[in-house]
């Protein structure tokens, strides 16, 4: 298994998630905005950060690079992508995952620890053979950003929740940022694009809170835990 | 080169905690009768080529999800 | 001409209202630039000439109390900066030391208190990008930000505007960049009002023998100038050399706010990382205050070299910049790198790969001289040595106070009874959780971050390619130095150790901010000579070296100083980022014990101010004691004993364990008869104040061979303290209400 | 009610890092020829007395040491 985890100007979370998909047995390598060739890479994980410093809106420059481009035929190929934060805002701006990231309701960032529900599917690259013990299927994960507010028009939502593609929630009473239905993190029709506003690259030492984030790379590499 | 000017703002119906802050903190100020306000984001440039901006928008400067656009020539083409 | 914001620029200037008035006579120049006569009369002389308009402009701000130190340098001579572990020490961009394994940890604290008075977000997310590039300028890469801010009080809208302004604006610039912010501290006094402090500290990690100092070497080297653009951000004072091309109406072109650019941040510090990994630089150094004048003659002067520089190769952001606009801009982002000539074009590479300017400006030559061009005509030529060293420094004038100058206001009724004065004082700003700020920051990125803000009494960082850990704190109680600036001072720098010691750390290097008034004022003077002596002498005596540091003086209101508020930063270092401890309670049925040399009074505490009973003078700290304390509260945490350690700090014994109690949802049942019989009367024992005071819990056996006094236990849903007539017992429930109330209190602007 | 709009941009020499980093992004998106980006705010609202929106510039919509604005009247006064 090899991971590509993408780097924009200005993203900061990629060495973090270099880490977590090493912690998590893989090979792992960057790749640089420019960088049109994803030769090699089985999973491209699209890291958080400030690309483009955020201007203008979260994720609207850095969805034209040359990486980008790639991403978006091998995601059309089946490819599993996983977008972080702004990873997750970049490919609701590339159309490669439904919605759109608006301002946190009470327009403050917030960095905190949270539960993350993890919806039950039937889909190939999120099953998880435990996922019907209640217990597993929180996660407790950070989160951090002013710009996560998920939304999408209600008949989008109502799709979505049918389709199974709402892959994460925040907990009853945990969502940060005003969130439509609490949806942290969706997927794409065929599952194997997932974006998510907490950070699970953040969650895979002991040392540093819990390690529940490895699930969700396990979960994209379709290998789970 | 002739400049333009672009008004994006927030999709009727999409909330705009953007705007709503403002209207809570109008009567500490002593601002009363001051309603639905809406904030929206606004960039003025030279274009070479005017005609390329609605494309530019499209594209890049709004989220048709989420935003509406409104594009003004500022003054006469070249 | 105006004068607006004159001082928005840098900080530590002379406020405007110390500055020479327009009068019926018009000033000379230098006057209104904050030259005295004496040192113009100086500079005539080391030049043998009358400086023209861009020499002038030049010593003007070398020559300024933020770039000379003229008031405070003889002062910080006392300081000790020498030790093992020192990599750098004071005189470079930041100070480091020695982690082990080939690693050093670069750090330092700086002030942005006068641009934050103005425009308190970009003030405070440009303080940030300017600590950052002073670490990044050694070749480290940031790993943390603190900060530590002073504001008036909570109840002023000026107050809650300035701190929202404030926490925002470090947020932006910190969680842009990807750099955490794991700690700091807030305070809120009346003497803050309009005058707050923002100062900010980076720690950043590199590999010591690849750090870099800034000295220019290399006579027919090239100077390169990197990342943003030159516009005419905080010329302010300097204007009135301009000439008329900037007419009336066109003051709005030369900001006094600048503007902060994370993403330009971003690019210039992974650049500046890739450039100095490559091995392509041989010298690098951060524009700061002065921009191109301080960094490019500093980096002379430390060389012993001399720089040629033309303005005109200076990439502009606005056309028609004079020469000296160019010279003294302080537009953010930028960095100036001495790289040989061969290499400029593999230099201009890196810099066009994460897309940020690079230009080549200048170059390094055997003259000793600072030579400014315009498309290679010669507009100003000055000795090095005369710019960077030529300053006179100053002795100044101390004298004591005659009793307490900042006024007194009563906010607690008289009858109040022991429950009703735990809940104000947790509820007191200054003493509440901060959550409501550093949520707002980014904590974790980085995934070093083992002890959160609020977990633990100091922030702990993993460092795994040194193979341990380190602890850092941030501390600085002004009004406590206030009371009395010696002994408030030592207090400072021990808050500091036994903060660490809470995580199991030791001490490595102190740095330091140093935030008072006026020094030509004696009382000022006084604080900042009393200030200065108890930071060298505590450091001294914990033998943990000084390696740098900042001074920001002229911090006064219409209503007089501010708190004299030294800052004190203090890294250290832990084996085993596993091995360390927290403040929350943990067990139902630890023992809970004190330990230390605790002795604590009401003088100068939070209650005292509730009471509106501030005065003069505290009881000295027995810093061997406190020393001897902290080190047998970091063996046993090495060694696994105890289930949490917390310093006794602002609010006293109460405060301190509703804190361990909020933090775990557990109560506890405490006995003070022991400070009793230390001569405390039940209210100091409570909520008095006072160094050397570790409130820790665990397994009663273990506290013996501590020294450790029993005084209770964990357990149940109250705190429930025995203090002869003054006991109480308060819902752990009710207990966090109040403490958690900032955020209420903050967001009332917003309502 | 009266319906404004208020258009707020950086002041003529103050760093706009938006329109800077828009402005670089550009020819990378194929829109060559654009220049001089600058992004600002536009406000949208409706007051029963226009005459005090200058009032609230200043004091709240603006931040009037780094930004300038415009007031535009949409439609009729009442
Ligand atoms: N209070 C202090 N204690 C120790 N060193 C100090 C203090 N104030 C300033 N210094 C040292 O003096 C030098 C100049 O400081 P400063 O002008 O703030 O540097 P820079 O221009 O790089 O920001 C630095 O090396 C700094 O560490
Ligand atoms: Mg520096």
């Amino acid at each position: 298994m090899r991971w590509g985890v993408l780097q924009f100007p200005g993203s900061c979370d990629e060495r973090d998630a270099l880490r977590a998909c090493t912690l998590s047995g893989d090979k792992v390598r960057l790749v640089w905005h420019e960088e049109r060739d994803l030769d090699g890479i089985d999973a491209v994980v699209i890291p958080g950060g400030f690309s483009y410093g955020d201007y203008l809106r979260a994720g609207a420059i850095a969805r034209f690079s040359p990486a980008m481009e790639a991403v978006g035929e091998f995601a059309a190929a089946g490819g599993p992508v996983l977008g972080i934060c702004n990873g997750f805002q970049v490919l609701c701006e590339a159309g490669l995952l439904p919605g759109a990231l608006l301002l946190n309701e009470d327009l403050r960032f917030h960095c905190r620890q949270l539960d993350l529900i993890e919806e039950s599917t039937t889909t190939v690259h999120l099953s998880t053979p435990e996922s019907a013990q209640v217990d597993s299927r929180t996660l407790s994960i950070p989160a951090k950003h002013g710009e996560g507010r998920y939304y999408a028009p209600d008949e989008m939502l109502d799709g979505l929740e049918a389709n199974g593609q709402v892959a994460y929630r925040y907990a009853p009473g945990q969502n940060p940022n005003g969130s439509a239905r609490d949806i942290a993190g969706v997927r794409n029709a065929a599952g194997n694009v997932l974006g998510l506003m907490p950070h699970p690259e953040h969650a895979v030492d002991p040392l540093t809170g819990s390690t529940d984030g490895l699930r969700v790379f396990q979960a994209v590499a379709g290998n789970p835990a | 080169m002739p400049r333009a000017r672009v008004l994006i703002r927030p999709k009727e119906g999409i909330l705009d905690p953007q705007g709503k802050a403002v209207e809570r903190a109008l009567p500490a100020l002593g601002f009363e009768g001051i309603e639905h306000v809406r904030i929206g984001r606004m960039v003025e440039l030279e274009a070479e080529d005017p005609a390329r901006l609605a494309e530019l928008c499209e594209k890049l400067l709004a989220n048709p999800l989420i935003e509406d656009y409104e594009i003004e020539q500022l003054d006469g083409a070249a | 001409m105006t004068r607006a914001g004159a001082d928005a620029g840098v900080d530590g200037g002379p406020s405007l209202t110390s500055l020479p008035s327009t009068g019926a006579e018009q000033p000379a120049a230098y006057e209104v630039l904050g030259l005295k006569e004496a040192e113009y009369l100086l500079i005539v002389e080391k030049l043998g000439r009358e400086p023209n308009d861009v020499e002038l402009a030049m010593f003007s701000l070398l020559w300024s109390e933020h770039c000379a130190y003229k008031h405070s340098r003889k002062l910080l001579r006392r300081l000790p900066t020498e030790g093992e572990r020192v990599v750098m020490g004071p005189g470079e961009n930041a100070g480091a030391v020695a982690i082990g394994n080939g690693h050093a940890v670069a750090f330092k604290v700086e002030s942005h208190n006068h641009p934050s008075a103005v425009e308190p977000f970009q003030g405070a997310a440009t303080g940030v990008g300017g600590i950052l590039r002073d670490v990044f300028a050694l070749g480290a890469r940031p790993i943390a930000i603190l900060d530590s801010l002073r504001f008036g009080e909570i109840d002023s809208v000026r107050s809650r505007h300035l701190l929202d302004g404030a926490v925002r604006g470090i947020g932006h610039y910190g969680n842009s960049i990807g750099v955490p912010n794991i700690g700091g501290e807030i305070y809120f006094e009346a003497p803050y009002e309009h005058n707050c402090l923002v100062n900010a500290m980076c720690v950043g990690l590199a590999k010591t023998d690849e750090m870099v100092r800034a000295a220019a070497a290399g006579v027919g080297n090239a100077v390169v100038l990197m990342g943003a653009s030159t516009g005419r951000d905080g010329i302010g004072g300097a204007s009135v050399l301009a000439s008329a091309e900037l007419g009336e109406g066109d003051e709005a072109k030369r900001p006094t706010v600048q503007i902060g650019d994370p993403f330009e941040e971003s690019k210039v510090l992974e650049c500046c990382l890739e450039l100095l990994e490559k091995g392509l630089l041989v010298s690098l150094q951060d524009l700061g205050a002065a921009g191109l004048t301080s960094s490019a003659s500093e980096m002379a002067s430390a060389g012993g070299v001399g720089i040629d520089l033309d303005v005109a190769r200076v990439p502009l952001r606005e056309a028609d910049m004079e020469p000296f606009e160019i010279m003294v801009s302080e537009s953010q982002e930028r960095m100036l790198g001495v790289v040989e000539p061969a290499r400029v074009a593999e230099v201009i590479a890196v810099c066009e790969k994460w897309q940020t300017g690079a230009a080549e400006i200048g170059v390094v030559t055997d003259s000793g001289q600072m030579r400014v061009l315009r498309d290679g005509t010669l507009v100003g030529e000055m000795p090095v040595e005369a710019l960077v060293d030529g300053c006179p420094l100053y002795d100044l004038d101390p004298a004591e106070p005659e009793g307490w100058i900042y006024g007194n206001r009563t906010t607690l009724r008289e009858e109040a009874t022991s429950e009703e004065i735990l809940l104000a004082l947790l509820a007191a700003p200054s003493v509440a959780s901060k959550r409501w700020a550093f949520e707002q920051y980014d904590s974790v990125v980085g995934s070093r971050t083992v002890r959160r803000p609020e977990s633990a009494d100091a922030a702990v960082l993993q460092i795994p390619e040194a193979g341990n850990a380190i602890a850092v704190s941030i501390d600085g109680n002004g009004r406590r130095v206030a009371c009395d600036p010696y002994a408030g001072t030592v207090e400072a720098v021990l808050e500091c150790a036994q903060n660490l010691a809470c995580v199991g750390a030791e001490p490595l290097g102190v740095t330091n901010c140093l935030n008072f008034g006026n020094p030509e004022k004696p009382i000022s003077a006084w604080q900042l000579d009393r200030a200065v002596s108890a930071l060298a002498d505590t450091c001294e005596a914990l033998g943990v070296p000084v390696v740098g540091g900042n001074v920001s003086l002229y911090n006064e209101g219409p209503e007089g100083p501010i708190y004299p508020t030294p800052v004190v930063g203090m890294v250290g270092e832990l084996p085993d980022p596993a091995v360390t401890a927290g403040s929350a309670f943990a067990r139902e049925g630890d023992a809970i014990a004190l330990l230390g040399p605790f002795s604590p009074s009401l003088a100068g505490t939070e209650l005292a101010k509730q009471r509106g009973e501030l005065d003069m003078g505290l009881p000295r700290s027995d810093i061997t004691a406190v020393a001897a304390a902290c080190t047998a509260v970091r063996d046993a945490i090495r060694n696994g004993k105890l289930s949490s350690a917390h310093d006794i700090s602002d609010g006293g014994l109460a405060c301190a364990l509703a804190e361990s109690a909020i933090a775990s949802g557990l109560g506890c049942r405490v006995d003070v008869q022991p400070l009793r019989e230390r001569g405390c009367s039940p209210e100091d024992a409570l909520f008095g104040e006072g160094t050397g005071g570790f409130l820790i819990s665990g397994d009663r056996d273990s506290f013996d061979s501590l020294g450790a006094i029993p005084i209770g236990e964990v357990g149940g849903s109250t705190i429930e303290v025995a203090a002869g007539d003054r006991s109480f017992t308060v819902g752990v429930g009710a207990a966090e209400s109040a403490w958690r109330s900032l955020s209420s209190q903050a967001e009332a602007a917003r309502r």
